[in-house]
């Protein structure tokens, strides 16, 4: 393997590029139209357009995908998440083309992403009395509790149907019925995979990913603090079982719901490289993506487990309005100060100018944070997220800050529904201060157009001669740190 | 140097700026603030409200400010003068929160509306966004189609409140 | 402790007062005139004037200091690296004032600090065999190998001195001699150590510290590429002693020079934090500040042994031109980028907008890149250094760029005196394609003065019309890396 | 556009720059190099020379340019038309790398001086930096005292070159 072409786009592909030229491989960025000026077109050794900005003219595109890679001398193709990172169809065909695909061998993609299959393959590893979940039976007409039955085992659920039936129809005239899920506060918990062609599997702990919002997940972190070590060596167990049970190669995570209880229900298999991979590695110092290039290399995995340490946390960051329902916000980033320092890693896809396309998903960057213990490692968050300057468009900082701050995550106790629990209707704080400042600097910015122009400002650039007054009137006065009110707007 | 009215998001804010020294009086939300701003170049400026002292980043895109101190971000729009007053049109002018592609229309023009009922989709960033009417009445103007590539702001439908409907106008 | 106050700035005030933070202790910066808008005082939760930019009226001012501290109800003092941070006088003061000083106790940074005092310390606790060093005697008008004795035991001087007075008078004329060290080819090492009141005392591995200029440390490593675990093992037993010889408290570091057959022999001891700590923090996990803190407040050590993880490298960015001896540069930052992304942290004193100031020390930040390995840590490093962008006064990232792709680094056989023997007479490669941009930008510039301000540029904040037709002509053509001509300028 | 000079520290680059389509061919160091720029806002802008894209960053304060481009940084100056061939002053002004303060003055007007004869010494960000004669010759003025606290660029010292020194000088 000597060159990858990385078939994706945003903060992944630049990750992507960097892990190729640690490795010493050469890194092919492919794009779309839109993002002719994207950060990992910037940084490749060879980008190559491959289509309109609808993702179906380009980044889902598998024949421009094998075609670019075929003109640039790839060796191999690595997709991301997202995309083509799961279609069965891509692998084959980069297969087909002579290529190694960083990733499992089509058939097991196949095989794991057709939920029912997926499903009876894991019942034949005997890992099938952990499948299925309760469900509730509920009248389509109804409400009040009427028509609805809970089904605990699979066995039961004839007779629940047949029940509710009737006394959906006696009750509201009708006897249609829906069946749900009966997962009332559940967490989502997944195991990060990696397996060898040798067949050596191996785990990296566990990472819990409820804190979620319009179904997408928001904030992630390693270990859960609501696992405890013997169900953690359970969902590490059924994992790799899971995995040698479809002879898995490469990353993946295997995903599991599981209740205040403990029970669990395995969910799938996410055949690629997850969004939250970062606190995986920060916790063990194990590089997924090196690793997935590594094994499609052929290479063996080491002998010693990974062994992982302290705690990690990942905010995602995205061009989205909170207080308008999430609403996707792109626009022009016109400042960008990321934030660095002890325990902080900032995996981004944007910079200063780029204009944040309309067309694709609106995460711009993940911040993780490590520390020895979870409070520690969310103090260092927030300082991070206050620290980030994005401005141009609407982001979710100020309300990642509210949610890391709030006793509902501070107390470990997060489910998928904390969000929409805790948060609803949720609107930043526009401190009194905050709108004076904002109004002086409009003001002056009246009297003084150039305020906003770099190199222009203050006494900057010039070694002010011995003796010259200050322009600042009171310097010697002590001050105190920033503290604003904390009106709600 | 008199009022600005600082359009946030949905509110608006009027404040009273004036000159002191080298520094701002500005009042607002009830107190006054003096504001002391030394610019440091590079969109960096000294802040110092009342004995408070920090470095804002400010950034500024056509009529849009945005202003970033100590976490918080600010994100507004100016008008000097006396528009505060200015009464409101009656009737809503409902805005695409975003830029995006016009997916569905769901209205015609002299339709009855209610509060909620959802009016235009848009799509950006692999997300819908529903446009619902915010009052009940009628719709006076739709200024979109489907099809069309929209800029965040842009009034999409312009409703006329119901006669004797929710209203405080005199 | 609730409140710390620190006794100094720049980078490390800011890693300090991020530290307090995350403990959840109040911190108070203290800034001199020239350092009003400096980061440090942004970050603080209170600020407090010292006096004028020139040290000696500000940071090394001991009552000032003092005064500050009890003026804003603090109850412990950091010092930091520098200043006064090595000065029993000062630790002593604010002792007597009734403030907690994070560091040793008074006695012991005296006793320390005087280098005689110190090895007849050393001596006593046994560590006396590693003392001392051989020494040089040479004719002060000689050459040619004449009038110069190799002395290895400090027994041995007077008869090397009265030999080589002879044969110097005899070759030249001149009697008169001087002494030097004799270490041709030497390593700067150094062992962490952390020691808490109740004389538990942990090491924390080496730092290889050998790269320097203007003897200053530039690049420094952890573990030393040179040190074999044998030689390691009998460092740490030697700072550990050195350490229970005098009863030390907090953090310090014991150098040693190392030669290339191993022979160490004992430097002195620093009785502070060293500006290359973060090494040690991103390969054990173990973040010194807290712990100087920590221990400062009564807390002992944990029982298990720290374990040290992968390799870490650190450059320090320097506002100098390397190309000119390294000769100082303040001027304003106008534009910075600092680089982020898997394994690197950056350690930072500045922002965009500030104005370097011409009265301190010409660090701005430090990179650090840690991976499992040297070499792919050495990648990770060169990816940051590429990516980081500082415009408005030189900098040494160009240069550190070279040191670090130069085969004498890769190799790991660095002395201290690889700089001035590998890169004499250094210049930036200029080349043509460089200048031909900065041409073009200049140009155009000329054309449209605007394209500098932030939003004025491109068609940034707008989305394009269906069927627009692009700006930029050849938008689908194939684009490569950018690799520009090597002419050196 | 016709030619532009680069002053970058202590050389000069002529260069001939001109408009050709939307971009610029520009020929320098024996070269002819076609770079296409796009302005992004922020200072970056979008470039292409020959076949090869990347993504600059650009400032400016006052004269002085700064441009970083994959890893390189240069800073220049830039002066247009036909200094180029502008004969340069006979005899050196040496110049102050850094502003700081002189701490001392070696020498004083009149005085004979080697090559690499110390003169002045300033002192900035606690390092000493010793400013040495580039020529053998005497000394025509001194413009610092010691105390003066001067700027980066500063000609401190003049030399006239020594009567039948090394000189190509007509």
């Amino acid at each position: 393997m000597r060159k990858v072409l990385i078939a994706n786009r945003g903060e992944i592909a630049v990750r992507i590029i960097r892990a190729c030229r640690e490795l010493g491989l050469a890194a092919a960025a492919v794009y779309s139209e839109a993002d002719r000026d994207a950060l990992h077109v910037r940084l490749a050794d060879d980008a190559l357009p491959i289509g309109a900005a609808d993702p179906r003219e380009s980044y889902l595109n598998i024949d421009r995908l094998v075609e670019a890679a075929r003109s640039c001398g790839a060796d191999a193709v690595h997709p991301g998440y997202g995309f083509l990172a799961e279609s069965s169809g891509f692998a084959a065909a980069v297969r087909d083309a002579g290529l190694t695909f960083v990733g499992p061998p089509p058939e097991v993609i196949a095989a794991l992403g057709d939920k029912i299959e997926a499903r009876r393959t894991m019942e034949r590893a005997g890992i099938a009395r952990r499948l299925g979940a309760p469900l509730l039976v509920k009248a389509a007409g109804g409400g009040g509790g009427r028509g609805v039955r809970l089904v605990e085992r699979l066995d039961d659920l004839p007779e629940a149907l047949e029940s509710a039936r009737r006394e959906a129809g006696a009750a509201f005239g009708s006897s249609a019925l829906y069946l749900e899920r009966h997962l009332p506060e559940v967490h989502h918990i997944e195991i990060q995979i990696l397996a060898d062609g040798g067949g050596t599997v191996c785990h990296l702990g566990e990472r819990e990913c409820s804190v979620q919002r319009r179904l997408q997940k928001l904030i992630e972190e390693t270990p859960s603090p609501f696992v405890a070590p013997p169900l953690r060596a359970r969902l590490a167990e059924t994992a790799v079982a899971a995995a040698e049970a479809v002879r898995y190669v490469n990353a993946g995570s295997v995903e599991f719901l599981v209740e205040p209880g403990g029970q669990f229900y395995f969910l799938e298999v996410n055949t690629r490289l997850q969004v939250e991979h970062p606190i995986t590695e920060v916790a063990t110092g194990v590089d997924l993506v090196k690793w997935q290039l590594r094994i499609a290399a052929g290479e063996s995995l080491p002998r010693e487990p990974a062994v992982s340490r302290g705690h990690a946390i990942e905010c995602r960051i995205y061009a989205e309005d909170p207080a308008q329902d999430f609403a996707p916000s792109p626009g022009p980033i016109l400042a960008l100060q990321e934030p660095g320092g002890p325990g902080i890693r900032v995996d981004s896809g944007v910079y200063a100018g780029w204009q944040i396309p309309v067309a694709y998903d609106p995460l711009l960057a993940k911040v993780v944070a490590w520390d020895r213990t979870r409070p520690e490692a969310i103090a260092r968050l927030q300082g991070a997220l206050r620290r980030y300057v994005l401005l141009g468009c609407r982001t979710n900082l100020t309300f990642l800050q509210d949610v890391v701050g709030h006793e509902a995550f501070r107390s470990g106790n997060t489910t998928t529904r904390v969000i929409e629990q805790r948060f609803r209707g949720w609107r930043p704080a526009v401190p009194d201060e905050l709108v004076a400042v904002a109004a002086a600097v409009a003001a002056l910015s009246e009297q003084d157009p150039t305020i906003l122009v770099p190199g222009a400002g203050g006494d900057a650039g010039r070694v002010p001669a011995r003796g010259e007054p200050q322009a600042f009137q009171d310097p010697w006065e002590r001050v105190g740190r920033w503290r604003m009110g904390a009106g709600r707007g | 140097m008199g009022e600005l009215t600082l359009h946030l998001g949905d509110r608006a804010v009027t404040c009273d700026v004036e000159r002191e020294g080298d520094g701002f009086v500005v009042r607002a939300g009830g107190g006054a603030h003096r504001v002391h701003l030394s610019p440091l170049g590079a969109g960096a400026l000294r802040v110092r409200v009342g004995d408070h002292l920090a470095i804002a980043t400010v950034a500024r895109q056509g009529e849009r400010w945005y202003l970033h101190l100590d976490g918080h971000t600010l994100e507004y729009r100016v008008a000097s003068g006396g528009r505060r007053g200015a009464p409101r049109a009656s009737g809503a002018g409902l805005v695409a929160p975003m830029p995006g592609l016009v997916t569905q229309v769901l209205a015609g023009v002299g339709d009855s509306v209610t509060v909620g009922q959802p009016l235009v989709i848009i799509e950006a960033m692999k997300m819908e966004h529903v446009i619902r009417s915010s009052l009940g009445g009628r719709i006076r103007a739709i200024n979109v189609r489907s099809g069309d590539q929209i800029e965040g702001g842009t009034v999409v439908v312009e409703v006329s409140p119901a006669e004797g409907a929710g209203g405080s106008a005199p």
